[in-house]
């Protein structure tokens, strides 16, 4: 059970580092942006050429990731959202423009880098064993490693003057801008990081699971279940649907190990029902 | 629009799907667009199901999952029961309006993207169904389903049997064109008549809407079932044209297409879902020339238009009227 | 004069705060209801249970002796008692009459497949809403712009057009929510006059409002509420010397009270 | 100036562009006629590998062909040109595209990838008269009625019985575990692999564990599956991306029997994603094994590396697809535009095996598992995967 509740917590963080960058945008803009894993498999294979083929610190690969998405997603904000979300009469408009950029991001990846799989060496070699609890070492340095981007995220918009801004811009927009707050400034550094955020997180994962083309559309789903489980826009509440998520996927694929191909279909059939009842998810503003 | 005017078009639009379209395709020799355009009248059924929605305000990414159901329902019934084809295409969709009442009346309170999010996850969950449940062969799918019989009504047949045709291509694409134009005709009449009020009512504001008396509950769930009708429809013709159904028939993605379709189109417009599958179905086949490019294309594409037409395409009619009317 | 509406132990807890606190008053036939109280004092909070928008935590709220409390807004609409809203809410995308007609809904003999088929009896209902439409607007005086698209009108109009969509529902107790808020003297004569024609054409009015003067020229009686309790009722003569009301008031908005 | 400028450059581009138009016939060599040969499948999104490698194999050897001169077939030379369509591994699009190869008129062609694609494709392909070679296993494709669907490799249930067979008497194996993704295919080679265990008298510890395909993470998958310490995991149906995941995490983990899978993988991805921890991994490949390989399979290696940058195992069993096609039609002229003359070739057609060291033949199988002769006789070459590329750990046949 240990074994059980660690992967668990593992995955969760990982998860929780996702999602950040995706409630991010969706506080800051109303934006579900589609195209949040594309930019985590962008990350990795950012990662992927810097660490793995040049052979460059990975640390240096990490800032890559982060600093080439941020710059991606400020550009993305600029000449695509700020437009749209400008001349459309519905805000769901948005929706499109993020899922054909998703698109437009899955090809050009898919052009650059290949179809395959593609792994990097490891960051720390050896596996931490006691009494039936195993972790290998670098799954506990990701792990550690995306608590500390978490918590340098929160103490960011906590403390410093762009994170207060943006925050006053989450909650209520008209207001901020009233206050003085330079909305569209603001909202481009806000999807600047969502973005890096997303680059950062597949940077990380590279190291562990590796990256592959294909995989952005599926995460993208996931890290949406996770921001719906704790409420959409809410830094709090992203993490929370991490952990929860990582959580019952660890937990539920041993419980219900015996009953065959049902885990995914609980856990889905949960967020449904537990939606129902709390239409907000866990701590999310009423209307998302 | 005068009286006239719509008369016109509306048997011109008639015209040009029933006659020229076939002409042309025969014509020219060009038969394999009988299956493409057979697809884009079929996902355009389900697409409008989808808008409407969006008219009541919701965002729905989880049309897939009553398409799969339709599909599903009328192979089941055809293959294990023997039921004829023609009596399983209304069942099928009758089965998932039901199923989208008892879904529905629960998730249509949310809002936003926790709705558009439970959609995705049901179109998810509809999948893992299809794959866990026994009767409907889990993974490996049905196959071999017969082709539509004839359908015989007080013993003159109305619609000869599919599988005594030559082609049975023209067959489907004169069901799927004569099942879009009912459907649309519905919806134009729903969206033009009271009801499309009401829906509207909805979208603009609930609590003001339930204020003046409208049971949004009830209405909510109307819409929706009927949204689902239209996906169980769609997918119940495409189980008979590939004569197989897999849990991976429909998808994530079909549902991701089906709003995209609203959207590319307009939200706006009754015709919207039906242009927008028309162009970004066809326009994947068209670009199937250009071979590992398609994609990049096809999405640079997609992102130029959403930049100067954010409102869909038929919203450059509004535009180029605006713009007439300002330079006159 | 009949008691219309009742309400009785009024209680709404949020968590560990108390909104509104055993709050009982009543409403009779045609008069004109005033309930006014400083800011944050429950006022919106009270207004929302009896209009059904909200469940209370105790207490009831019964029109005609019928409790009403637990029911949908439809329902409570259906039964005659419709609010119309604080912010400008109004369907913005739709044309002023088009407003109108959509709130006939609860008139409407047709049902939903009549309306889809175009029945006999649903095109009767359009005509009549129609006809009725153009009657209230040219009674608020909104007949000369009955074809804008109701988000492009200003303040006052949208006010109008908010009670204009409650009397289209034909109701026997309308709640007004803040009716006067934003606007300045002349524009809030104008609606004070409205209200009283609202009374005249023999409806029983509630209003929540925060501007003094026009409550007290306006009002047949007033409830005034402090930290969700009911701390003074009785006409605007006898709240104006209300001891308890003016500690209310003081320091925050003395000269509100017309003092 | 600038209308000027604009002009020219519009004047300049449409010069360029007639000349190109001019130039490209010129440019293509036309003396041969061409012979187009399809392939519908997927080459986009999270499967693109699989037929991408098909796509990447066929337009190799097509430019191989060209080169030297074209394909003779009866009395007439021909440039082969492939025509591809990618259905993003929607059975829909599936029949779109095989709508499209009946349109263009050709009779031969090489996917879909997977089962649903494969069945959806079934209908469209017999009314039109055309052969196809799905990489997908279920026994309805090949079997009476069916007739036009050739399976283009080794299917689970012929070469997981080998395996485990293999397994049992050489390593020991007892006791099997089978994980699988939660999706048709896989769940289908889970099914028939679990039977085949069984027959074999084989101690089947776990058969119900799947994952969502979207899976990065598989600890929480293996930690109970490990926890049963079987000798055997089999990776039913693995896609190449989630192999080398599911190995390196089963290591970690502490696993410390064998793992298998009846899929083609490829031995870079294997390194780059597990290490050295994929030692010992035993999957199913074609023949670029150094045991085994001919001369023309390492140059075909060699062109496609070329090509592409970079090679890929599972090319090694999609090479044969379009040899066979070219080979049968040699072999039966008439079949070019008439696949009632393909069928009855492929009873009798037998050809020397170019890629394989020895006598080995191209011939068509499938009595045993279909009732007729609708597969390829690709050799079921079991590969164990070591330091960055596989061995040859044992070669079978399949009848």
């Amino acid at each position: 059970m240990e074994q059980v509740i660690a992967n668990g917590l593992y995955l969760g963080a990982q998860y929780a580092l996702i999602a950040l960058g995706l409630t991010l945008i969706f506080a800051l803009m109303n934006v579900l942006n589609f195209a949040h894993g594309q930019m985590y498999v962008l990350g990795g294979f950012i990662t992927y050429t810097v660490y793995g083929q040049l052979g460059l610190p990975f640390v240096v690969a990490l800032l890559a990731s982060g600093m080439t998405l941020a710059v991606i997603g400020a550009l993305m904000e600029k000449y695509l959202f700020r437009t749209v979300i400008k001349r459309s009469h519905r805000e769901e408009s948005t929706m499109l423009l993020a899922a054909a950029t998703a698109f437009f991001f899955d090809a050009v990846i898919l052009l650059i880098f290949g179809e395959k799989q593609r792994g990097v060496p490891k960051i720390v070699k050896g596996v931490f064993n006691t009494d039936g609890l195993i972790m290998p070492y670098d799954r506990i340095a990701v792990g550690a490693l995306a608590i500390v981007f978490i918590a340098a995220f929160i103490l960011y918009m906590q403390y410093s003057r762009p994170g207060r801004a943006m925050r006053a811009l989450a909650q209520d927009r008209v207001a901020a801008q009233l206050m003085g707050v330079a909305v569209e400034r603001y909202s481009m550094i806000g999807f600047a990081m969502g973005a890096m955020l997303a680059g950062i997180v597949g940077g990380l994962l590279v190291t562990i699971t590796g990256v592959n083309s294909g995989i952005g559309g599926p995460i993208s789903i996931k890290a949406f279940m996770m921001v719906m489980i704790g409420g959409a826009g809410v830094v709090g509440g992203a993490i929370a649907g991490g952990f929860i998520l990582g959580m019952m996927e660890s937990v539920g694929l041993t419980v219900l190990r015996e009953y065959g191909d049902v885990t995914y279909l609980v856990i889905f059939a949960a967020l449904m029902v537990f939606l129902s009842i709390r239409p907000n998810g866990l701590m999310g503003k009423p209307w998302g | 629009m005068t009286r006239v005017a719509k008369a016109a078009s509306i048997s011109a639009f008639l015209a040009v799907v029933f006659i020229l379209v076939p002409v042309l395709i025969i014509a020219t020799g060009r038969t394999d667009l009988y299956y493409t355009l057979t697809s884009v009248a079929l996902l355009s059924i389900a697409s409008a199901g989808v808008w409407l929605t969006f008219f009541i305000g919701r965002i729905n990414i989880g049309q897939g999952a009553y398409a799969l159901m339709g599909g599903y329902v009328s192979a089941i019934l055809v293959v294990n029961y023997g039921v004829s084809f023609w009596l399983t295409l209304p069942l099928a969709g009758l089965f998932c309006a039901a199923a989208s009442i008892l879904i529905g009346y629960p998730i249509l309170r949310l809002r936003g993207v926790y709705f558009a999010m439970v959609t995705l996850v049901l179109t998810e969950v509809a999948r893992l169904l299809a794959l866990a449940l026994p009767i409907t062969n889990g993974a490996k799918g049905m196959v071999s389903i017969p082709l539509p019989g004839a359908l015989s009504i007080f013993g003159v047949t109305i619609i000869p049997n599919f599988a005594g045709m030559q082609s049975p291509r023209l067959a489907f694409y004169l069901l799927a064109v004569t099942m879009m134009v009912l459907c649309f005709a519905a919806m134009y009449r729903l969206v033009n008549s009271r009801i499309g009020k009401l829906c509207q009512s909805l979208q603009q504001n609930e609590e003001l809407a339930s204020s003046i008396g409208v049971n949004i509950a009830y209405l909510r769930v109307i819409a929706y079932a009927i949204s689902s009708f239209f996906g169980g429809v769609a997918g119940a013709i495409f189980a008979a044209i590939s004569q197989s159904i897999y849990p991976s028939s429909f998808t994530v993605t079909d549902s991701i297409n089906f709003m995209l379709n609203c959207f590319f189109g307009g939200l706006g417009y009754v015709f919207g879902p039906m242009l927008g599958t028309l162009v970004l179905y066809f326009g994947w086949d068209l670009l199937f020339q250009t071979g590992k490019f398609q994609l990049l294309i096809y999405s640079t594409l997609m992102i130029v238009l959403m930049l100067f037409l954010p409102n869909g395409l038929l919203s450059l009619g509004d535009l180029l009227r605006k713009r007439g009317s300002n330079n006159g | 004069m009949v008691d219309l509406l009742q309400v009785s132990g009024l209680t709404k807890r949020f968590g560990g705060l108390v909104a509104v606190n055993n709050v009982s008053f009543t409403v009779r036939e045609k008069e004109i209801l005033a309930v006014i109280g400083p800011n944050g004092a429950g006022k919106s909070t009270l207004f929302k249970l009896i209009a059904s928008f909200l469940r209370p935590t105790s207490g009831e709220v019964l029109f005609k002796g019928e409790r009403i409390s637990d029911l949908a807004p439809h329902i409570a609409a259906r039964k005659g008692i419709v609010r119309t809203f604080q912010e400008t809410t109004i369907f913005k995308n739709m044309s002023v009459r088009e407003n109108v007609i959509i709130a006939h809904h609860l008139r409407s003999k047709a049902n939903l497949l009549g309306f889809f088929l175009g029945t006999k009896l649903a095109k009767a209902d359009e005509q009549a809403f129609g006809t009725s439409a153009d009657e209230i607007l040219e009674f608020l005086g909104l007949s000369a712009i009955s074809s804008e698209i109701a988000k492009n009108l200003p303040h006052g109009h949208l006010r109008a057009l908010g009670i204009a969509i409650g009397l289209a529902t034909n109701p026997t107790i309308l709640l007004l929510d803040e009716p006067f808020a934003g606007m300045n003297h002349d524009e809030t004569m104008k609606a004070v006059a409205m209200v009283r024609r609202l009374r005249e054409r023999g409806l029983t009015v509630l209003l929540v409002e925060h501007d003094m003067p026009a409550v007290m020229k306006i009002s047949d009686r007033i409830v005034v509420i402090n930290f969700g309790e009911k701390i003074a009722e009785g006409t605007p003569a006898e709240i104006q010397s209300n001891a308890k009301v003016i500690e209310a008031y003081l320091g925050s908005e003395d000269e509100a009270i017309g003092l | 100036m600038k209308t000027i400028s604009n002009m020219s450059r519009r004047v300049m581009l449409g010069v360029m562009g007639a000349a190109m138009l001019a130039a490209m016939p010129a440019a293509g060599f036309a003396e041969n006629a061409k012979l187009k040969i399809g392939f519908v499948g997927v080459t986009s999104g999270p499967a693109a590998a699989w037929g991408t490698s098909n796509v990447r194999s066929m337009e190799t050897l097509a430019a191989w062909y060209n080169e030297l001169g074209g394909v003779k077939i009866g009395e007439v030379t021909y440039d082969l040109d492939i025509v591809t369509f990618d259905d993003q591994k929607d059975p829909k699009r599936a029949i779109a595209g095989m709508e499209k190869m009946a349109q263009e008129g050709i009779h031969y062609v090489v996917g879909p990838n997977v089962d649903d694609g494969a069945a959806a494709v079934r209908p469209v392909a017999e009314a039109n008269g055309i052969i196809y070679f799905p990489y997908a296993f279920p026994k309805s494709l090949y079997e009476k009625p069916a007739s036009n669907a050739v399976l283009g490799m080794i299917a689970n249930y012929q070469s997981g019985p080998a395996i485990y067979k293999y397994l049992m008497e050489n390593k020991g194996v007892k006791k099997v575990a089978f994980v699988a993704a939660n999706e048709s295919d896989p769940l289908s080679q889970r099914d028939g692999g679990v039977a085949a265990a069984k027959a074999l008298g084989l101690e089947v510890v776990a058969q119900n564990d799947t994952y969502q395909n979207d899976t990065r993470d598989f600890s929480p998958v293996l930690t109970p599956i490990v926890a049963l310490k079987p000798d055997l995991l089999v990776l039913s149906g693995v896609a190449p991306a989630n192999a080398p995941l599911l190995i390196r995490a089963a290591r970690e983990l502490g696993y410390e029997g064998l793992i298998s899978t009846e899929t083609a993988q490829d031995a870079k991805v294997l390194e780059e994603g597990a290490g050295e921890l994929a030692n010992g991994f035993i999957s199913v490949g074609g023949a670029s094994t150094p045991e085994i390989a001919s001369d023309r399979m390492k140059e075909f290696v060699e062109r496609y590396t070329k090509m592409f940058g970079e090679y890929n195992d599972e090319s090694n069993t999609k090479v044969y697809a379009l040899d066979y096609i070219l080979e049968t039609l040699k072999a039966s002229p008439a079949a070019l535009d008439n696949v009632e003359e393909f069928k009855k070739a492929m009873d009798t057609f037998s050809a020397p095996n170019p890629y394989l060291k020895g006598d080995a033949k191209l011939t068509y199988v499938g009595s045993t598992s279909f009732g007729q002769k609708r597969q390829v006789a690709v050799p079921m070459v079991v590969n164990e995967y070591k330091d960055g590329a596989f061995e040859t750990l044992f070669v079978g046949t399949v009848d």
